[in-house]
């Protein structure tokens, strides 16, 4: 089967600065992380806080370099960042991110209409009107109407502000789209809405979801394959309905065992489980 | 004012009723609760469920009387038959110091990150005129018993040393020590990890239990609610939409917003398109006049625009609702979800 | 399918009537001062009855009168159009302050703050030498070396004022840098420079503009201690902390008009422009 | 950076070794600071325009006698090694010789203004302490005062030293006769009298900056969510306000003071000037248009090390007052 | 004199009664004096460096000249009992006997030798190229014979100034580079001792109880000497009586003052002037004679002298003072300067029409001041007003004082400027002294004047001793000086002074900086 994207023996390793009574160091955040996404495919990364999650995400995006290990996309590695103007394009289109907090993923001084066309502007060689059109496309595509498309981010809501980002992320028709906790910060009811119109769009477009969260519902909702990952390691992968309803690892029974819903009690396991 | 729990002649440790506020913003007052009435008797736990801005938060500081300045409370807050917005200062500081005790959502901005936690946590027993040594012994005993191993190093150590769990059960520990017959909990758990939540939300329940405390929950999370709860009221706009006991609140719900919130959870065990209630959360002042769920409500008729329903009790539940019964077992969604879905068998993954 | 309600959110015209009118009165006083005494700097000619540098050795020191409504300074000079002349070099060398201090201060920040690493630090460590300089050193040695009048001074405390807006540009534009709104540019292939101007800078601007017009007011004072001192802009020409400075001889022989006309325009033009710079701040906090 | 230790240092433990890691480092950027400050002094001063050998020698002094001038002062020399030359006699306590004041150590010129500005300084910083504290603290803890005490104070630093100068000796000194008009006096209680007013004039803008400050950061803490919790569990109001909030605030406040005391130093000059006081500003002042290089940098390094000791023991003061500093990044 | 008596000074300010002594002071002591210092505090005491107004009144209280000044500037003996010249190139100088310095040790004429020899050497700042007298010794135990290279009757004159006091040789050579500092200060055996110098702050002169000259023995057993360069801080201390007089007060205050009930101002005859000088007659608007001439013209030095004197001046029409003239030629000189009166008397008309013709209408003028001066920032404005009237606009230059200085010694820093204002003050009442700077090339204040004639009359003239005599020359010198149109003095200050009513006694004409007026100062009964 053909891979869209390919993450092998990924890791990173963050420079700690000395502190008090403690030296210098270093933060292992993501350590032999290996995966695979197939094209069109929706693959989930769980795990708790501080897990390693965002940091892969940021690294598969090009945010972050990795310490080692090797990013593919279609076989090919990703090429390094900043590497001038016609390839730092080329990798716009490739792959996208959303990102959770939708208040601050979008600039407050620009409309959602002129920041979406800034993005068409500056890859693409249209004319205005061609320019408007597809932007008016986008706007349905994520249930955005004129009105709100016209409108600053401060006008819209918490659930409007993420179509909108969802929105900028496919105008460029990237392959991937990294969706880093993209629906943690909304209210349940338009958590709802989003999953749904990422389900659709998934449909349509054919775009390939790497999908962050910690909200195991929400990753059954939304992927085929899941990672779980704890403290910068992969613990279990596999089809999402597998780990999920038959999960093998110690770590992943913990967690899921933790999920309220009904006729759950909340049972207490080690004692100070917590550290300093 | 029917009492619709309690037994007629017992009065419930905490009544709520018709409770209206207002809080000046720029000059000009916004309304912030509308109606919200429950009751909470005593060691019993109440789950306050909402979205965000519903008022969850706004109804406990009315409880705490610790309201921004200027604003205007209508209706009754009774605290074992006493009004709390009407006590004079000693009343009330006796009230936070002895009655009630509170735990919030984020730890970490709900304790002077100055101070010590052993500072914070004897501080209100000092101001007790309990001896030092006193009041180092038992804050030491009862974080023992939130499950913090090395407490007295603990009680050393600032708050930015100690990761959220570990805060969360010491704020837990601190609502103990003044031993209050009412706790109110807002959102303890939201910034944890599953896991730690877990942890914390078994402590919690574990004391409380231990000693007959009311408790008052706010979650967003209605299983979690459940699973905590003896009823569980649920607010939208400012307003109490519905009351039930929490044990079959998934199968009985009468409110078209309760229901469709239960719809709108992805579930851990199986897949399904989800209902989307449409539209975003109202805030209380946008509502209009009628149900301030109306504009979301897909069986919202006429009526519903114009005229707000009270709170009433249908079934065993409280519900404001004006087609509460027509609607009753009725309410299913084109998603081709339905309301039986809670009937379905639950398996245990672990 | 999906429903989506569209809920009309922007501010509609009524609401922005009602804001118009709970616009606070400081606030109005506070442009109002402003603008009336940019409008007096620019028509001086117009509103003052003399010529303020025309001596006249007959009416030397003379008192308010209906002539000369604060009387005549030492030499005979109008005091009252003094002071409204005053208002041209006093406004126009804050004005200039503020602009370059501004423009070096912001430039500096964005750019520290975009490529980071060494730049950033070699910035950071001689903003903080610059902050070591107290603006009236820097005043006295642009003096000596371009000479007293308006360019030495203005010089200087650009040079003086520009690690302040630096310091505060650069730790916001540092928080807006790592906001996922930069992060998404940068990821749909948008180049440095363009985030810089189109993004940062926008962003950045409100708390620019409160930090400008609250630097307005200091540049205002310092300045005026810097003609105090004889080493700002020179006689004959008309400057408020000149004017306090000249006035003072006879303010001790009993005729307070020249030190307090001039003192009061500064006090009152300071407090308008803190005030203003007061309100912008917050706004740009409410906004951030 | 990394130090090597005698190994007797490693007894220390860790959080010590941090420390004084911490402690040397801070040292250093100050000592950076000073110095390329003091030399951007000297170079700003060479490229000025005069020539102080032509004020030594007067107006009918021969070329030849200018030259001969110019080699005393040394000012035949490259700018750098005359720079260095000043700068290695500091260690010995030689702060060269004044061109303006002939033949006079620029120590013993500076030894008495120091002392005069220095308690002028003094003054002024426990003024603005005093009262700017209690303005703030009345505005921050009392709704009521908070709207007359934003306005007091904003018009209160709105006043320049140099215009309340003279208003304040026509009042207090001609009018009244309570305080010498003039001068610095001479011992304790004299020289207290004789700079009540300039330290009020001084102090005046700065002790309503530190107003604002301490009503806003009183206010701000007061409607932080921890006090909110500490008035929860029903602590007295006054508990609260003293443990928790003008605690907290006081991180903001001492910064600000720092910042004020730092400043005033060389903002002392105007006031000076105003009383007729020859202090340091004043000396600065003149000595800067005289191009008299060993005095201009001794004072122009004074004010700079002055600044430079605050903002650190701002900073170490800050350390003590939020533990989140005491570690790296203030995480656990 | 007036003192106390004077009341409040004239009643028309435009023209004050001028007094050079105020009544004699009560043979009682004061316990302490304290005197603002209004040109601010000395840069060094050490007589080499007497040229300023401050360092001369402490110098001469401190220490002996070697010739004594009395109010109306005659020469009187003093530490020199007598002088002769035995030739054209030698001067005999007869030393007094029992002089004591402060330590006790006798003044002598090596001490007096010494001191000259400083004065004659290249340290000192009084000098230049002018100076005529090459070298003095100690010729007998008191007497000193000084050298020439030729006869100069100035030099005479000059030993009245403090930069010809005596300081004793043993102490100022163990005393090095510290003599006249703050630290070091001197040995001499005037009327004063030195107590202590806070710099910035305070000099500090004890009574020297041992002082050889009844006429001059301190009232006071103390004197404070306080800096106040700020005019409004003088005045203020002077209001409050927080300091108990002052020379050197500026014009600026004199209103301030007269209203204070409890002290008078003075005004004394001074040999100050106040010049404009053309620093550029080769090039630029002023190459033009006739627009110089117009521009003196166009000047009301009545008004400067008014306005910025308050009155407490004279206008003056030529180069040279009246305080300058030889007295035995009083009436020639008064004579010359009627004349030059009529030439630059203020007509605007005049001005006007010589302005007619030429093409320097409309043309900038750069004036130099200096900057921090209150009087010669006004004088430029009133100078910039009047300029306007004949069509030409004058641009104030104020420079820091280093770059004024610069200014006359560094044809450089000339560049561009057209004329420059001065304010200053001779160390003789001789013409030849101001007239040697400004006519005669090769000095500091000469801005390009070379004329072999006026040179030939300035030779000639410091050769002949007698004032009658030497008057035509001088009068030559001036008038070649004149009718070109380089410089001309505007006004001749007064000497304004201000004393509490509780002291009398003070010199009150110039001669106070040379004489030791701090010690007549007493209370008047
Ligand atoms: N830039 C960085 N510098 C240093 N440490 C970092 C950096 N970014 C992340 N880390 C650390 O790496 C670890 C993994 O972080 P990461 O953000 O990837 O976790 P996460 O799984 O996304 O957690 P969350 O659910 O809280 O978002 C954490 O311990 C974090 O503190
Ligand atoms: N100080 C305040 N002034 C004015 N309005 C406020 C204030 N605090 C909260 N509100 C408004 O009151 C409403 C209810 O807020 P509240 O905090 O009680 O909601 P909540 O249910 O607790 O929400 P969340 O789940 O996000 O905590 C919201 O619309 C909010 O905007
Ligand atoms: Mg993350
Ligand atoms: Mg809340």
């Amino acid at each position: 089967m053909s891979e869209l994207l390919g993450l092998e023996n990924l890791r990173k390793v963050f420079p700690v600065r000395a502190a008090a009574g403690e030296p210098a160091g270093e933060l292992v955040a993501v350590d032999d992380v290996s995966f695979t996404l197939p094209p069109g495919g929706s693959l989930a990364v769980v795990g708790e806080s501080g897990s390693g999650k965002t940091t892969v995400a940021r690294m598969v995006a090009g945010l972050e370099t990795p310490t080692s290990g090797r990013i593919t996309l279609d076989g090919e590695p990703r090429e390094a960042a900043r590497a001038g103007r016609g390839a730092r394009k080329a990798r716009a289109r490739q792959i996208q991110m959303v990102f959770q907090d939708p208040y601050t993923s979008l600039d407050a001084k620009q409309t959602i209409e002129a920041a979406i066309e800034e993005l068409l502007r500056a890859h693409f060689d249209w004319d205005a009107d061609r320019r408007r059109e597809r932007v008016a496309q986008l706007l349905a595509q994520v249930g955005l109407d004129k009105r709100q498309g016209g409108a600053r981010p401060r006008a819209l809501s918490g659930g409007q502000r993420q179509r909108a980002a969802i929105a900028r992320a496919l105008a460029l028709e990237p392959r991937l789209l990294i969706l880093d906790e993209a629906v943690a910060a909304l209210d349940v009811s338009v958590q709802a809405q989003i999953i749904n119109l990422l389900a659709d769009l998934r449909a349509e477009t054919g775009v390939a979801y790497l999908f962050i969260s910690h909200d195991l519902g929400v990753v059954r909702q939304i992927s085929d394959d899941c990672v779980v990952m704890h403290r910068g390691r992969v613990v279990e992968a596999g089809r999402t309905t597998t780990v999920l309803d038959d999960p093998q690892d110690p770590y992943t029974r913990r967690l899921l065992s933790a999920v309220p819903r009904p006729g759950w009690v909340p049972r207490r396991r080690a004692t100070s489980g917590a550290s300093a | 004012m029917n009492s619709w729990l309690n037994p007629p002649g017992a009065d419930p440790l905490v009544r709520v009723s018709h409770l209206r506020l207002d809080i000046p913003v720029r000059g000009e007052p916004r309304r912030v609760l509308h109606d919200v009435s429950f009751e909470v008797g005593a060691g019993e736990a109440l789950g306050l469920v909402g979205e965000s801005g519903s008022g969850k938060s706004m109804t406990t500081r009315v409880l705490m009387r610790l309201l921004p300045h200027g604003a205007a409370t209508d209706g009754d807050v009774l605290f074992d038959g006493t009004s709390v917005t009407g006590m004079d200062r000693r009343a009330l500081r006796r009230y936070r110091s002895s009655e009630v005790a509170m735990i919030y959502q984020d730890p970490r901005a709900a304790i002077n990150p100055v101070s010590t936690v052993g500072a914070f946590l004897t501080e209100a027993l000092r101001e007790a005129k309990v001896s030092r040594k006193e009041a180092e012994e038992r804050a030491v005993a009862l974080l023992r018993e939130v499950g913090i191993t090395d407490a007295p190093r603990r009680m050393r150590q600032y708050p930015h040393q100690l990761s959220g769990g570990l805060l969360q059960r010491v704020m837990i520990a601190s609502a103990m020590l003044t031993k209050p017959r009412l706790l109110i909990a807002d959102e303890p758990t939201t910034a944890l990890d599953v896991t730690t939540q877990e942890e914390v939300m078994a402590i919690l329940d574990e004391q409380r239990r231990e000693r007959g405390l009311a408790l008052v929950f706010i979650t967003h999370d209605l299983d979690l609610a459940a699973a905590v709860t003896d009823r569980i009221a649920v607010m939208y706009a400012g307003t109490v939409l519905e009351t039930a006991a929490s044990a079959n609140l998934h199968e009985t719900a009468l409110h078209p917003y309760t229901v469709g919130l239960l719809a709108s959870r992805p579930s851990t065990v199986d897949v399904k398109r989800l209902w989307a209630i449409p539209g975003r959360p109202v805030s209380a002042f946008e509502a209009g006049p009628g149900c301030v769920f109306a504009d979301r409500c897909p069986f919202a008729q006429d009526r519903c625009g114009t005229e707000r329903p009270a709170l009433r009790t249908v079934d065993d539940h409280q519900v404001a609702c004006h087609r509460a019964e027509e609607l009753r077992g009725r309410i299913t969604y084109e998603t081709g979800g339905d309301a039986d879905r809670a009937h379905d068998e639950q398996t245990e993954p672990v | 399918m999906t429903a989506v309600t569209s809920t009309p959110v922007t501010a509609a015209p009524s609401s922005r009537l009602r804001r118009w009118r709970k616009v606070d009165p400081v606030l109005i006083l506070s442009v109002l001062w402003c603008a009336l005494t940019v409008l007096v700097a620019v028509a001086a000619p117009l509103l003052a009855p003399y010529d303020p540098s025309q001596t006249d050795i007959l009416a030397a020191a003379q008192g308010p009168s209906a002539q000369h409504w604060f009387g005549t300074d030492a030499v005979g000079r109008d005091i009252f159009s003094r002071v409204l002349y005053g208002a041209r070099l006093s406004l126009l060398g804050p004005a200039l302050v503020v602009v370059i201090a501004t423009t070096a201060g912001t430039t500096l920040a964005i750019a520290a703050v975009w490529f980071g690493g060494w730049f950033d630090r070699v910035l950071t460590r001689v903003l903080d030498i610059a902050f070591a300089f107290p603006p009236l050193l820097l005043a006295v040695l642009s003096v000596v070396l371009f000479g007293p009048g308006l360019t030495a001074p203005v010089v200087a405390l650009a040079v003086a004022y520009t690690p302040y807006i630096a310091r505060v540009v650069r730790s916001a534009a540092l928080r807006e840098r790592h906001l996922p709104y930069i992060e998404s540019c940068t990821l749909a292939g948008l180049s440095g420079p363009r985030i810089c101007v189109r993004h940062i800078l926008p962003n950045v601007l409100p708390l620019v503009r409160a930090q400008a017009v609250t630097s307005l007011g200091s540049s205002l004072l310092d300045l005026g201690a810097i003609s105090f001192v004889g080493l700002g802009i020179q006689p004959p020409n008309a400057e408020w902390g000149l004017m306090v400075s000249d006035g003072r001889t006879a303010l001790l022989n009993g005729s307070p008009q020249e030190s307090l006309a001039a003192g009061f325009m500064i006090i009152i033009t300071v407090v308008a422009f803190n005030m203003l710079g007061e309100r912008l701040a917050e706004r740009a906090e409410v906004r951030a | 950076m990394t130090l090597t230790l005698h190994p007797a240092v490693s007894r220390f433990s860790g959080r010590t070794l941090w420390r004084i890691r911490a402690i040397v480092r801070r040292l250093a950027g100050a000592v950076l600071t000073v110095v390329v400050a003091t030399f951007a002094v000297y170079a700003a001063l060479a490229a000025a325009p005069g020539d102080p050998a032509v004020a030594v020698a007067g107006p009918h002094a021969t070329p030849q006698r200018i030259a001969q001038i110019h080699h005393e002062l040394g000012l035949d020399r490259p700018l750098v090694v005359r720079y260095f030359d000043w700068l290695s006699g500091l260690p010995r306590g030689d702060l060269g010789q004044s061109t303006v004041y002939r033949n006079s150590s620029v120590a013993d010129l500076l030894a008495p203004r120091f002392a005069t500005t220095a308690f002028l300084v003094v003054y002024a910083a426990l003024l603005i302490l005093l009262l700017g504290l209690l303005l703030g603290v009345l505005g921050g803890a009392f709704r009521r005062l908070n709207g007359p005490m934003a306005a007091l104070t904003s018009v209160a630093l709105a006043i320049p030293g140099f215009v309340a100068a003279p208003i304040l000796v026509s009042v207090f000194a001609l009018g009244l006769g309570w305080f010498p008009a003039v001068g610095a006096g001479s011992g304790f209680t004299d020289q207290l009298h004789h700079l009540t007013l300039p330290a009020l004039a001084l102090a005046i803008g700065w002790c309503a900056w530190l107003a604002q400050i301490t009503r806003t950061a009183l206010r701000t803490e007061k409607t932080s969510e921890h006090v909110e919790t500490a008035t929860g569990r029903g602590l007295p109001s006054a508990t609260v306000f003293r443990r928790h909030v003008l605690r907290n605030a006081a991180i903001p406040i001492s910064t600000v003071y720092g910042l004020t005391v730092a400043g005033l130093l060389a903002g002392a000059a105007v006031v000076e000037q105003a009383f007729g006081i020859d202090g340091l500003g004043s000396l600065m002042l003149r000595s800067v248009s005289a191009k008299d290089y060993d005095v201009v940098l001794a004072v122009a390094s004074l004010i700079i090390v002055a600044f430079v000791v605050t903002t650190q023991l701002v900073d170490a003061l800050h350390t003590v007052l939020d533990p989140r500093l005491r570690t790296k990044d203030g995480r656990p | 004199g007036g003192g106390g008596a004077g009341g409040k000074g004239p009643s028309d300010p435009a023209k004050p009664k001028l007094v050079s002594q105020l009544p004699a002071a009560a043979a009682k002591d004061v316990d302490h004096l304290t005197i603002g210092l209004p040109k601010g505090e000395p840069a060094s005491i050490d007589p080499l460096q007497a040229i300023d107004y401050s360092t001369d009144l402490v110098i001469s209280n401190l220490c002996d000249p070697i010739l004594r000044l009395t109010p109306d500037f005659d020469l009187k003996p003093n530490v020199a009992t007598s002088w002769k010249w035995t030739d054209k190139k030698t001067l005999v100088l007869t030393i007094r006997k029992g002089i004591k310095f402060w330590d006790g040790k006798d003044l002598t004429a090596e001490d007096v030798a010494y001191s000259m020899e400083r004065s004659l050497g290249p340290g000192a700042i009084t000098g230049g190229p002018l100076q005529l007298a090459k070298s003095a010794s100690a010729s007998g135990p008191y007497e000193v014979t000084v050298k020439f290279t030729s006869y100069d009757e100035q030099f005479v004159k000059q030993l009245a100034a403090p930069s010809y006091a005596v300081i004793e040789k043993a102490w100022a050579e163990k005393a090095g580079k510290n003599l006249g500092t703050a630290k070091g200060g001197l040995m001499c055996s005037g009327p004063f001792k030195f107590g202590s110098w806070t710099s910035g702050s305070a000099i500090e002169l004890e009574r020297n109880d041992a002082y050889w000259n009844p006429a001059y023995k301190a009232h006071a057993r103390r004197v404070t000497l306080k800096p106040l360069s700020d005019s409004s801080a003088l005045t203020q201390a002077l209001v409050s009586g927080e300091v108990d007089g002052a020379w050197e007060v500026p014009p600026a205050v004199i209103s301030s003052l007269k209203s204070v009930k409890s002290g008078s101002l003075h005004y004394g005859p001074a040999f100050q002037y106040l010049e404009l000088s053309v620093a550029d007659s080769t090039s630029g608007p002023l190459a033009d004679k006739s627009v110089r001439q117009a521009l003196f013209k166009a000047i009301d030095r009545k008004g400067i002298a008014d306005v910025v004197f308050k009155g407490a001046a004279t206008p003056n029409y030529t180069s040279l003072p009246p305080s300058s003239r030889d007295k035995g030629a009083e009436d020639l000189y008064a004579a010359a300067a009627r004349e030059y009166e009529k030439a630059n008397a203020y007509d605007i008309d005049a001005a006007k029409k010589l302005m007619a013709s030429s093409k320097a209408k409309g043309r900038t003028l750069k004036l130099v001041t200096m900057a921090g001066d209150e009087t010669q920032s006004q004088v430029a404005q009133l100078i910039q007003q009047e300029a306007k009237v004949i069509g030409l606009s004058v641009a104030i230059d104020a420079r820091q004082p280093l770059q004024y200085g610069d200014t006359f010694v560094n044809p450089s820093a000339r560049k561009g400027v057209d004329l420059t204002l001065t304010v200053g003050y001779n160390q003789t009442t001789d013409p030849l002294e101001l007239l040697g700077f400004l006519a005669v090339p090769g000095s500091a204040y000469n801005f390009g004047f070379d004329d072999p004639v006026a040179t030939k009359a300035y030779n000639t003239a410091r050769g002949i001793e007698d004032p009658r005599e030497r008057a035509p020359y001088v009068l030559t010198l001036q008038k070649r000086f004149q009718s070109s149109y380089h410089d001309t003095s505007l006004v001749a200050p007064y000497e304004i002074s201000y004393f509490s009513d509780k002291l009398t006694g003070a010199t009150t004409s110039m001669a106070y900086m040379f004489t030791p007026s701090l010690a007549l100062l007493g209370s008047p009964s």
